[in-house]
């Protein structure tokens, strides 16, 4: 016997989280674009994208977020600082590939000096994951080792049962276990089958690639010139990504008063590394593309052991040339 | 996630405020401050952390901050001495400053020389125009120990008589009969009563030929004088491990998060920004 | 099909008799209604080429590339009209020499593609200003006359609420060929004017920066559309602009590639019903 | 509760070698005028970037005036034409995005037109004064100064 929430019972759920003083987030579909936001009501939720157009990334690490506000006076600058928002949330119904996202950016938020910002929500923060019974074309969680149904930072797991009824419940965390336990009336048990995972295909060879990204000869080849080449640099892949991480930090203000904020910021820009001086590190769209690919499955991996991509795809999704890592990762393991 | 994160109770890139407690212009656009902690919180937590080689973020509210070395040694921690030529909004900004005025400071982060393991060797500092501050923490450090090294050797170059910085520290290490201090500058740069050399400090430095015996070489410059004066070094008969030099890049957090001062998988803020000639050479060179 | 198969063919001669050294194409991308765009150098390359009617990418941004055309040779590209016209405009603003570009025209009509007489620029200046007379169906969606029927306040709360979802990828100045400074106005920051930040305010100041750098250039490709990851209707308002110089100035932008740009030159005599 | 009286803030933005010099003589023939305005003198109509009256409007400009040398009397000989063109087009941005075109006005003063210089304040300063506070952007100033929500 499996332990079932069925979805009729969802906006009880939702009002009885709510009630609990749990802030409930969750995939919506809004006129013009798929995201995760707070939702009031169970029927606000919708489940039926293969995944949100945007990650979840931005729930925990806003697109922009004040830091701290300044004023200066003759002989004194007074701050205030800004917290990140406090209180429990659930976010019930994100992917596995957003949910691995957030786990793999917890070591980087965390070596050494932890990142309130970031921590505070994740502490915060119960994530219900909902397996995937349906996949797109760019779907590759498989090929980075993880799963539609990975369990990689989720506190609770849905497996969804036949005709969208709802799903089985399997709790993971203590902190999943609390969270279920405020709607436990809500649960049934029920010998419901689970419809099997889909099956998304491996499209490249993590390890092939990974090796060859490793190979110190190969960060000048002209691979990256050739693959790189129809780049635009825009910033589109790296800001849907749920594991791109960089940030720039700016104050908005005038002279004597103001806010210092932070702010993503990307690879992709040129403007990324430029020295005052003129000088550019990466000064081309390919060493940008290159530090993009080296920094998720060779740099990252080798400091954190582990990937930085869960897979969602959503770069080669937006891409508005049809690049993406997808793409880069199956010519490299072709070579 | 399994467990709750232990959470520092500040803001990590919140930076300590400063008061200008002096300044010193040193060359055409290139300014050095001495700076004072206004909270003894920050300055004890300075004071425990800094080692010579350290970087901060310098900044002025309202208009950001902007990275460089902390040019005062470990042995001098009552004030923080920078030095900075002027060139982007924040260095405009602390330029604009004057003594009295506020700024602030975030660090010191970053790794450091090992100067203890240089105990008992020759040292030799080789630097270019307005690299010499973080030279110059290094030489102090070792300047206040000085017994505790053998044959110090300081060359350094600018493009012109006019660019050379801490002119005054210059002569006071020249008049030292324990420093062996090697000036030139660029051909061309010179003026009429220049008593130095002139010429580019690769070459400079094949002239003087130091030894390369029991001898611990500090390199900061541009990186074109770096990549030349590497090759000279070599021709001396100077070994990669025993060649230090400190990498720059930009950087916006200095503590691994922002993602952008990494040279191949080495992040400079974490990593850095001192690093061995051989290490540096290990380096994807195409990224420096 | 033919269409494409002949222009393959074209593709590999002129590369081999060296009359172009490169061609900028489409090819097929990662899912079936998807089109890459691909840079075509020898023959097995031109093999790769497609062309139908979901090539819709302009690409004529390319050219700008530096040092594309540094060398002086001829580039090959292939282009729908409002292609052929944002490459006017890149000549009469300099960034390019009209005559080292080889036009390879085509457009369609429902999914049937057909050729554009003509190579180099200069020759479909009649098409274009057939075009300028009979506006192609500029298509009249339904949020264009909503907006139309909007009270100030109630446009100001439709972008604020459009320009909300803005992430500042810059994907839509990226995509865009006339978007080429080496140095946007958001990237300068002494003084910074625009807020670099992505609340809305920034965003709003972004977009209505560069919605007022493009009138009178727009040549509505509708690249910014298309790239935009959170679907602002940014043709909106490009269009709307476009409209505004034309009826205006007379202006329709991208006729020839020695046309004035429309805000750089003036009349003495531009009548105007606001100025005190 | 005693309520205050809306003062319009006014921007002008005035080329220097006509309006100013209109704002000038109308200060030495000593013409009364509405204190409402704050002259930003520029070298000529031509300078005025659009991001200027943005600018203005956003950090709490009730309305923004522009003014230059009449068409012909440009000291650059053109600056006042390529910004007459500027503004037509800039005019109907305003208006598609829902920025209130008519807080914006455009004018032509010359050096000796001093009493026009004075009567035009005047009469912009009514105009604003009728339309009330300009707090479009108050709602959007007030987001980025507050902490993230979620």
């Amino acid at each position: 016997m499996t332990r079932i929430l069925f979805s009729d019972k969802l906006d009880n759920c939702v009002a009885k989280w709510r009630s609990a003083g749990l802030t409930v987030i969750g995939p919506v579909q809004e006129e013009a674009i798929s995201r995760y936001a707070a939702v009031e009501k169970g029927t606000d939720l919708s489940f039926g994208t293969v995944l949100p157009d945007r990650s979840l990334k931005e729930l925990f690490f806003p697109q922009t977020e004040p830091m701290t506000s300044y004023t200066i006076k003759k002989n004194e600058i007074e701050t205030t600082d800004f917290t990140p928002p406090q209180g429990k949330r659930i976010i019930f119904g994100t992917r596995a590939c957003d949910a691995s996202g957030l786990a793999i950016d917890d070591p980087l938020f965390g070596w050494d000096y932890k990142d309130e910002f970031w921590f505070q929500r994740r502490n915060e923060s119960v994530i219900v994951t909902i397996a995937c019974t349906k996949s797109d074309d760019f779907c590759m969680c498989t090929s980075l080792k993880l799963a539609p149904d990975s369990t990689k930072g989720a506190d609770v797991l849905l497996r969804p049962i036949v005709k969208n009824k709802g799903w089985i419940v399997e709790e993971l965390t203590e902190r999943g276990r609390e969270a279920f336990a405020i709607i436990s009336e809500y649960l049934l048990e029920s010998p419901e089958p689970a419809i099997p995972t889909v099956i998304v295909p491996e499209k490249f060879n993590l390890d092939t690639c990974v090796a060859w990204l490793q190979n110190p000869e190969n960060f000048d080849s002209k691979f990256w010139k050739e693959i790189s080449m129809r780049c635009i640099g825009c910033a589109s892949c790296t800001y849907l990504c749920p594991t791109c991480h960089c940030f720039d930090i700016q104050d908005e203000g005038d002279t004597y008063s103001g806010i210092r904020r932070k702010n993503w910021d990307s690879c992709s820009f040129a403007l990324f590394t430029m020295h005052t001086s003129g000088h550019n590190p990466r000064s081309t769209q390919s060493a940008r593309w290159r530090q993009r690919i080296m920094h998720k499955f060779n740099y990252f991996p080798g400091k954190f052991s582990v990937n930085s991509c869960s897979g969602c795809g959503r770069c080669s999704r937006q891409c508005p040339v049809d690049m993406g890592i997808t793409e880069t990762l199956q010519e490299i393991s072709k070579l | 996630m399994t467990e709750n994160i232990q959470i520092a109770q500040q803001n990590i890139y919140k930076p300590a405020i400063m008061k200008i407690v002096g300044r010193h212009d040193e060359a055409p656009g290139v300014r050095t401050m001495r700076l004072e902690f206004q909270d003894p919180a920050d300055h004890e937590q300075f004071k425990k952390t800094y080692r010579t080689g350290m970087f901060g973020l310098y900044g002025v509210y309202g208009e950001g901050e902007s990275t460089f070395c902390v040019a005062s040694p470990e042995t001098r921690k009552e004030y923080i001495e920078c030095t900075f030529r002027q060139s982007g909004r924040v260095t405009s900004a602390l330029a604009n400053a004057d003594i009295g005025d506020l700024v602030t400071f975030r660090g010191p982060y970053g790794n450091r020389f090992p100067i203890e393991e240089f105990h008992g060797k020759n040292l030799l500092f080789i630097s270019g125009g307005i690299a010499l501050p973080p030279t110059r923490s290094v030489i102090w450090s070792c300047l206040d120990q000085r017994e505790k090294f053998g044959k110090v050797t300081i060359v350094y170059g600018a493009r012109t008589v006019a660019d050379l910085v801490y002119k005054h520290e210059l002569e006071e290490w020249q008049e030292r009969a324990d420093v062996d201090l090697v000036l030139t500058v660029d051909p061309g740069g010179e003026s009429p009563d220049w008593k130095h050399r002139v010429g580019f400090v690769p070459t400079v430095l094949e002239e003087a030929a130091p030894s390369p015996d029991n001898c611990i070489a500090v390199i900061c410059g541009p990186p074109i004088m770096i990549k030349f004066t590497l090759i000279s070094l070599k021709k001396l008969g100077f070994d990669e491990a025993n060649v230090y030099t400190t990498l720059e890049n930009r950087m916006k957090c200095g503590v691994g998060k922002c993602g952008r001062c990494n040279v191949g998988s080495v992040y400079v803020c974490k990593e850095g920004p001192v690093f061995t000639a051989a290490e540096v050479s290990r380096m994807p060179a195409a990224d420096l | 099909m033919i269409t494409q198969e002949r222009y393959r063919t074209t593709v590999k001669e002129l590369l081999a008799n060296g009359s172009i050294k490169m061609a900028i194409g489409y090819r097929l991308g990662s899912t079936p209604d998807r089109r890459r765009p691909l840079f075509i150098r020898t023959s097995e390359e031109a093999d790769q080429l497609v062309l139908d009617s979901t090539c819709m990418t302009n690409l004529s941004g390319y050219l700008v590339t530096e040092g594309l055309l540094s060398d002086e040779k001829k580039v090959g590209i292939f282009l729908r009209p409002e292609g052929i016209r944002s490459i006017n405009i890149l000549a009469a603003e300099y960034q390019l020499n009209a005559d080292q570009i080889v036009i390879f025209g085509f457009d369609s009509t429902g999914r049937d593609v057909r050729p554009l007489d003509g190579r180099n620029v200069g020759e479909f200046s009649k098409l274009l200003n057939e075009i300028k007379e009979h506006p192609l169906q500029i298509v009249k969606e339904p949020l264009h006359w909503r907006i139309e029927k909007m009270n100030a306040k109630e446009r100001f709360d439709f972008w604020q609420e459009e320009f909300s979802r803005c992430i500042k990828c810059y994907a839509c100045r990226q995509a865009c060929p006339m978007c080429y400074c080496r140095r946007c106005i958001v990237d300068s920051n002494q003084p910074q004017w625009i807020n670099t930040s992505s609340h809305t305010l920034g965003n709003f100041e972004w977009n209505i920066v560069r919605a007022f750098h493009l009138s009178g250039r727009c040549v509505q490709c509708g690249n910014c559309d298309r790239a935009c990851p959170v679907n602002i209707p940014l043709r909106l308002i490009n269009q709307r602009m476009a409209n505004e110089v034309l009826d205006g100035f007379d202006h329709f932008a991208g006729l020839s590639p020695t046309q004035e740009p429309v805000l750089a030159s003036f009349k003495k005599d531009d009548t105007e019903t606001f100025i005190l | 509760m005693s309520e205050l009286k809306f003062e319009p803030k006014i921007v002008a933005f005035v080329c220097t070698y006509c309006t100013y010099a209109g704002a000038d003589l109308a200060g030495t023939s000593r013409l009364k005028y509405a204190p409402n305005v704050r002259i930003v003198r520029l070298p000529c109509t031509g300078r005025i970037s659009p991001m200027f009256i943005l600018k203005a409007l956003q950090k709490g400009a009730d309305g923004v005036l522009v003014s230059g040398c009449h068409p012909g009397d440009c000291h650059f000989t053109h600056g006042n034409y390529h910004a007459r063109r500027r503004w037509m087009v800039f005019r109907a941005l305003l208006d598609f995005t829902g920025i209130s075109p008519e807080r914006v006005m455009f004018s032509w003063i010359s050096a000796a037109e001093g009493s026009k210089f004075a009567d035009l304040i005047n009469s912009v300063t009514e105009d604003i004064r009728k339309l009330g506070p300009f707090d479009q952007y108050q709602q959007l100033i007030k987001e980025t100064e507050s902490p993230a929500t979620l």
